[in-house]
């Protein structure tokens, strides 16, 4: 929301995450992970341009669908081919 | 004076049939005037146009904040932006959508219309299903859903200003205009 | 769990508003990677500047600054002077620059800070025109390429020079270490990084970055077009250390620039004619890669 | 009716083309892209013969506009905010060289903070450069005015350069109707540019030199008068337009209902295009006011504001920009220009519209009834200032 | 009595120094020179701690400097004429940023032709940029003024970069007494730069960001309400000064024999200094003029000028620079801002000293008499113009 | 009457106001020399900028278009554009601008122009400092040396990088020629210029022009400065053609630097240890440069 | 007011002369102003140099144009220089010369002292014969013939301030103090 | 002499030859050639950075002395050492 100029800063300094932005808003494609089949090469995990893939602490693969853009990069570039990607509804 | 307020996402041509609509007015001797809403957006992002036609010169430059119509290329939006936001009374809603109006939820007070774009997109080899270009077939539907434009008009218009596959484009909006639901 | 081959902490954050499958991100992502928390970055007006989104965002999590286009390198140097005035030894300042940034319209400053030997690091994200702006030719736009200020026209109009080579131009300027990397080979640029991070002087970096917008591909394609830039060796991976070439990594057996160039709408108007060109390009690049590698060997320490 | 629908951004390239430049240097920046886009693909489909020197940065593209022009060829670049800014040395560089070079520049907000916003400081900070300005309302002004300028520019009484503004977005990225006249009659218009004096190796003379104070002083006042002198070419030169394609633009203050109008506000660029809006539902409620569009702010139309100043009581002067320990720049040169009025409105300073804040009809009313009834309340106002105490504007 | 005697560079250069800049960034060009000269002769000598950045390029000079200061170092400069003209873009990117850097600008005529002569046009075409101007007339107040102003700057509440101008060599290169405080009095005045915000590994925020039309407003509002506060702060801190050093500069402006004046000029830089002469000569005379200095012209002195128009009959306005298209700066601005005052004194603009014109002070006594006689002939006059009627002028 | 050795016509007047002996106006001399009438030249700010003495004068007897101080490659482009634009082919564009005007403020224009390969040549006449604002470093002073800002003082801040390589730098830029010349060789330069004249694209030379003033020695010295810059190879001459590294002038037995160095006011604070590093860089740069010339004889066409 | 020009060349030291003499006179409590005439002379080329002294401080900042007196370090420049140019009735003219005052043919209506400055300074080490570093030693002369500033105060002044060889100058104002001949 | 303003051009353009600032003014040694004994090989000519050497019709040196600012190159570079400078009066 607007803020009045009583309540800005005086530089516009970036002080918050942009992790604020939800940019799984943008998505048309959701990758979806067959965690079954996933060996946790992690390969997903270090290509992903919006650091959206997690890992848990079992080493599992978790994407985090409010920020995946639903590039396909992922399943791309998964050795195993355990990422599909499915139309967003 | 007859406002529309387009939304699509960035890379999926809102802008560039906020224009192809108001040369087709002005075909018909139509002033117009057309404009992005004026941000950053990245392909993906969800963006905004606004298309205004009227009878006489449109010196008001400000931005369309009570449209008569609005259009929306892709569904999904609906679920993350405002789209009715100061839609007039009685105004309209055409969604690129497989449903018909009467499943369409928005809220009352207004029309709503839909076509199913995409579909009509792919069969004219406009991109893919993925990424479809539905912007002509969207403008086709709303030639005849608004009544504001006509169809012919329309199609002189994309004929001239489709960045690319001219004809497959024209035909697209020829169907649409056929299929819309409203 | 396996164990990963690039280091795990995160200090580029999700949510930033670059175009699905960008590549520029990624060489932000692997540089913070590499260097760590205590690392300053300056970047100028491009891709990379308008990430965080609007006020008062920031996709990383280190201390950022914003600059104009043109003035990353003395930015950068200005930081370090005053870190230096502070008595701040221990941390990395960074110059994060595209290659309009960097090549063409910041190229003053970053030759003046290479002259000075300035202690910084400089990356030149290199996404091959101007894509902020919408896809307008840069010196580092290859041979060849459609751009929409070399838009091919009827007259055939597609960029007639060839692009700029910044590496050769920075190891011209004496300074320590210079050397190409991608953003498909997050290792080596780790690792390349880690190399020259506390070397004194002015390091740089130029990071092969595919851009699914610009190039008009579709954005899942982005490593792979890092791959086969690669193994055409239309982008080499390799490193000057003080004046000694070292080819990184080699591909067993290099592919032809077709199979690089067709998968990009940016080079469809390219008739057998270019790419043949473009191809004696790449090899004749190559060779005298090799060749360098070959004859600077002995003077390396 | 006009005869085809673009954008801002394309009427200065149309009218680029028109007036044929010879020779193009330009770099991009948003929101004037499209001007180089559309330049390129008019080169590049062999439409518009000119060399396009695609430079490095916008300091080279005025660098090379001005050897081109002192090698005798028409130049022309576009550009917008930052790309001005860095411009800067060299504008003086074309004023002082006596060069008719002109340029587009998309009005837009300067950073930090980073903003691509309509705002007009990126031009008021060039106020001092020499250049003539142009601000125009819309697409067609802005085509029919890039050549108008080359037209004035090039008069061998005038020799000065001269700056093409549009408002971000609000023109540059704005589609709506534009008449672009056939070339044989632009060509009739403007003949071929032919300086008294260019780098010839047949006639080899030294362009500019080293001037001590005996005669530095003499070469700046030529300066001044020819800029005097070009209030009336830029007059005359309109006229001739509207004689031949049947619009005028204003000259150099264009009058909008100020027939007996009472109060008046003076604004520039698509503002005023909004205001006349405004003006009329004014208007409709009886209220007698008036809008002065300053479509040239250099030279600076002191005659035609002392004119205003005649005929009201009150004057709003509205600033898209602000210069930071004085004020509005429209608003201290016009109260400055007043002074040696005899007759002395109120006149009030407003702010608005900074960093592209959208400017509805209602935000001007609300400005003009203030006009109206001179209620004070300091010198200036910054208008829709998001305060805590302040109603949501837009 | 003074302690030493030295240039108006040196000055400029042991301001800087005893103001401990932390970082300074500079670049070389007449009449500038020996300032960055100086400053690399105590940097070498181990005076001054330093780290001096030898930019190659005045536009990396000050992009040099403003990272420097976000991080939180103190940062100086120097230039003139084209160097500042090539750091415009910065110069705006630096007060956006509340930067309170310091930069010696030694006065030159811009180019072309050619000229390393006195002239305020390269300052006054930064009159928009946000930077506080302060203009010297003698080396003492060069000196004085460096410290006031990074006291000035540095303030939270202003938080802007400030400019301290010499006249080309009539201060630059003019050897005269100078008295050189000791580093602790300075030292005791100016307490270390210490900004509320800064880069900072253990405090990581982003400076500076893409601001939608949303907000760029509010943050523009900002820096106006930073520069009108600096009025205040300009005043005190030279108040402060005299207390501490027993010297004053006059705050924003100094007025000179106005006791009872029927006239005034103001005008600023050395020739003020020479004016005083003058001055005193007509008072010899029974003539009852004064002069009024601008040290200040950025924030604009408007109620000291109003003060003045109270006082006084007629005005003349003295500038070095004169914008083409307009008039002198210092004119259209002080009768901006007289517009305003109840008062409505007879106000002429007389140019002179352009590109360097020596100014002996009966130049200076013939502008006096005729702003006495109100003799009118035209709003602006450029005086000492060799024109084929005038008198030979120096 | 001897035959000359270089062309007789002078196209640059007497009555320039450069200092007794100074060597940038030999380069300009020859320069013309070599390139005769049709011939624009475009100076920017520095001692060549205020030749001509004061206003109405001028030093050149080809048109002459004074640039500011960065802008010289810029506006050789612009003229060069401008003539096309008219269909004038048979004129010569030059830009003649000093070290500092070149490899500093200047070169990010040249570097733009040579990326474009604008149809211009380009001489960066060196006296390796700025000299017409008093002797201050610029990129192109060499190692050691003392200038006005950098005094040496009490803590030895004497230039303390190497000298810019400018035709490293220009060569990196994959133009079609660049060489180095020097105002003691004028049938080398000459012979140079006219080899390049008419290559498409952009020519760079290196101008070595010894300056007494600044340099602190005896203005009668200069050609003699020149003579053994060449002969302990501190400044070699050589051409680089489409790459291909050509020496064109070898002196038998390299003298040690010594004898270059102790000629100079500038380089007095020396001592042996400082000589000794500048030696080896000197041997080493040689070296080098004979290793380019033989591996890449074979790209020769 | 006292007011004297100097008259050089480039690179001979004309500026530092003039500001040792103020330097000098500022020793002895007077206010001082000294200026180069603002040119871009090279090396070898006539320059103009310019010392005011007076009991309070110097606000007038224009060129001297009617010199008490005129200081000529190279006598080889009264053929191309007019140096007598505005200087005051009675003024006083400084010439480096081996000839007597008397031998001097420079006009009417002033006085003329002159000194073998070169001699001088070349004896004390200062530059060769043929380019001598003559400023010290003119200076002291110009103490003995004007009396404006006392040899002490010069001395003190040249030690301080002379760029390089401080004793050597200092010893060449004060034998040039004993030799000027007027 | 200086010109009132009707008299200049629009623009400071540099219309006349540099050789009417008489540079010879600066010359405190001259340089004398001894035509006998110089062999006319025109290395002083070729060296001369004030283009004060002529070669006349019969291939003699002669110096400019209007312009000569007396360096002393051409007596360093002249090989027969048949050029002598001498103090100026
Ligand atoms: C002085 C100036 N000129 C132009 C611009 C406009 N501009 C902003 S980003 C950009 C292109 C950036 O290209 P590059 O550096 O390659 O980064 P990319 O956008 O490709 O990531 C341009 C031209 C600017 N901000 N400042
Ligand atoms: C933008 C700008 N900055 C600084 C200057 C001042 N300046 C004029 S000439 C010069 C030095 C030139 O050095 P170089 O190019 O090496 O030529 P040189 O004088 O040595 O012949 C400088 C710094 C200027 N004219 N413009
Ligand atoms: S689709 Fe793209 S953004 Fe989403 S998780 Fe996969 S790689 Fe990341
Ligand atoms: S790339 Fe595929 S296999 Fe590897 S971690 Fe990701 S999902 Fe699992
Ligand atoms: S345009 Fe290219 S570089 Fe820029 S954000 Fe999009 S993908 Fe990344
Ligand atoms: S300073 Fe050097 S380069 Fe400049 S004119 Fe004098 S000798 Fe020539
Ligand atoms: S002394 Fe120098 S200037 Fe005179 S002729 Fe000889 S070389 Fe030329
Ligand atoms: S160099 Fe000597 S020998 Fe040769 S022409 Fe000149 S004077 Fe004669
Ligand atoms: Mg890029
Ligand atoms: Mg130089």
């Amino acid at each position: 929301m607007a803020k009045s100029v009583e309540d800005l800063p005086y530089i516009p300094l970036m002080s918050e995450s942009s992790a604020v932005n939800k940019t799984g808003v943008w998505r048309v494609i959701r990758p979806i992970v067959n965690q079954e089949e996933c060996n946790q090469c992690y390969t997903c995990w270090k290509f992903c341009p919006d650091v959206a893939i997690q890992i848990d602490e079992e080493g599992n693969i978790l994407i985090d669908y409010d920020h995946c853009k639903g590039c396909g990069i992922c399943e791309a570039v998964c050795p195993k081919n355990c990422i599909e990607m499915v139309k967003e509804e | 004076m007859i406002q529309i307020r387009f939304h699509g996402r960035g890379g999926q041509g809102s802008v560039v049939a906020s224009n192809i609509l108001a040369a087709a007015a002005f075909l018909e001797e139509k002033w117009v005037q057309s404009f992005p809403f004026f941000g950053v957006e990245r392909r993906g992002a969800p963006v905004t146009a606004y298309t205004k036609i009227d009878d006489k010169p449109i010196w008001d430059r400000s931005e369309i904040t009570e449209p008569d119509y609005v259009i929306v290329l892709d569904a999904s939006l609906v679920a993350v932006v405002d789209v009715t936001h100061g839609l007039k009374e009685n105004g309209m809603v055409l969604l690129n959508s497989e449903s018909k109006p009467e499943d369409i939820e928005l809220g009352d007070g207004f029309r709503i219309a839909t076509v199913d774009a995409t579909e009509v997109a792919v069969a004219h080899g406009l991109g893919s299903k993925s990424a479809p270009i539905v912007n002509s077939a969207i403008l086709g539907a709303f030639s005849k859903a608004s009544g504001e434009v006509d169809i012919k008009s329309l199609e002189a218009s994309i004929l001239k200003m489709a960045p690319a596959k001219h004809k497959e484009n024209a035909a697209a909006a020829l169907e649409a205009y056929e299929k819309v639901q409203f | 769990m396996a164990k990963l081959t690039i280091p795990q902490e995160e200090l580029m954050s999700s949510g930033h508003i670059g175009c699905l499958g960008c590549g520029a991100t990624l060489a932000m992502r692997y540089l913070l990677k590499a260097l760590g928390k205590r690392t300053m970055v300056t970047i100028p007006a491009g891709c990379i500047a308008i990430m965080s989104g609007i006020y008062p965002r920031s996709f990383l999590k280190v201390p950022l600054l914003d600059v104009a286009f043109e003035t990353t390198a003395a930015s950068a140097s200005g930081i370090r002077a005053a870190l230096d005035a502070k008595g701040i030894k221990d941390v990395y300042v960074v110059g994060f620059g595209g290659d309009g940034g960097t090549a063409d319209i910041g190229i003053q400053a970053l030759s003046g800070t290479a002259e000075r030997g300035d202690n910084i690091i400089y990356v030149m994200y290199d996404n091959e025109a101007y894509m902020n702006t919408g896809i307008q030719r840069s010196s580092a736009t290859p041979f060849g390429a459609w751009t929409t200020t070399t838009p091919v026209g009827t007259t055939g109009d597609f960029k007639k020079r060839p692009k700029k080579n910044m590496v050769e131009i920075m190891v011209a300027h004496d300074i320590p270490y210079a050397a190409t990397a991608s953003v498909s080979y997050p290792e080596d640029f780790v690792k390349k990084v880690q190399k020259a991070k506390d070397m004194d002087g002015t390091k740089f970096f130029h990071v092969f970055s595919p851009c699914p917008t610009g190039w008009r591909f579709s954005p899942e394609m982005t490593i792979q077009m890092g791959v086969l830039a690669y193994q055409t060796t239309v982008f080499p991976m390799y490193e000057v250390e003080n004046g000694v070439y070292r080819v990184t990594k080699k591909p067993a057996k290099r592919k032809p620039v077709t199979e690089y160039l067709k998968l990009q709408g940016r080079f469809k108007h390219l008739d057998d004619e270019t790419i043949e060109i473009i191809q004696k390009n790449v090899d004749k690049n190559w060779e005298m890669l090799l060749a360098k590698a070959e004859f600077t060997k002995k003077y390396a320490e | 009716m006009p005869m085809d629908v673009m954008t801002g951004n394309s009427a200065q390239a149309y009218g680029a083309k028109l007036a044929r430049a010879e020779v193009v240097a330009a770099y991009p920046i948003t929101p004037q892209t499209t001007v180089v886009e559309k330049l390129a693909d008019l080169v590049a489909s062999g439409e518009m013969k000119s060399q396009y020197i695609k430079v490095e940065s916008e300091h080279s593209a005025m660098a090379a506009c001005i050897a081109a022009s002192a090698t005798g060829a028409r130049a022309y670049t576009a550009t917008a905010a930052h790309g001005l800014a860095l411009m800067h040395e060299m504008l003086i560089w074309a004023a002082g060289s006596r060069l008719p070079i002109v340029m587009g520049n998309i009005n837009r907000a300067m950073a930090p903070p980073w903003s691509v916003w309509a705002d007009y400081q990126d031009s008021i900070a060039e106020r001092d450069t020499g250049w003539m300005q142009f601000y125009c309302q819309n697409n067609q002004e802005v085509l029919d005015t890039v050549i108008q300028a080359y037209k004035v520019a090039e008069n061998h009484d005038i020799l000065l350069p001269a700056m093409v503004m549009e408002d971000a977005f609000y023109l540059s990225h704005t589609f709506e109707p534009v008449d672009v006249p056939p070339q044989k009659d632009v060509d009739d218009f403007l003949p071929p540019y032919d300086p008294p004096i260019k780098l010839d190796v047949d006639n080899p003379v030294g362009l500019w030199a080293l001037v001590p104070p005996d005669h530095y002083m003499e070469f700046r006042f030529k300066i001044a008068k020819a800029m005097e002198d070009s209030r009336k070419v830029i007059q005359e030169v309109d006229e001739e337009w509207e004689k031949k394609f049947g619009r005028s633009h204003g000259g150099l203050v264009e009058r909008y209902r100020m027939e007996d109008a009472d109060a008046a506000i003076i604004a520039a660029g698509t503002m005023s295009s909004t205001a006349r809006v405004a003006v009329d539902n004014m208007r409709d409620k009886g209220k007698k006011v008036g809008l002065a569009r300053l479509r040239v702010f250099r030279p600076f139309p002191y005659e035609e504001i002392r004119q205003i100043a005649k005929e009201v009581d009150s004057i709003g002067v509205l600033d898209r920009s602000y210069t930071f320990g004085h004020g509005g720049a429209f608003y201290t040169e016009t109260a400055g220009a007043l002074y040696q009025a005899p007759e002395r409105p109120h006149v009030k300073n407003y702010v608005i519209g900074i960093g592209g804040r959208d400017i509805p009809p209602k935000e001007i009313e609300g400005i003009l009834e203030k006009v109206l009834s001179k209620e004070d309340g300091g010198e200036v106002e910054w208008w829709g200032l998001r305060t805590s105490g302040s109603r949501e504007v837009n």
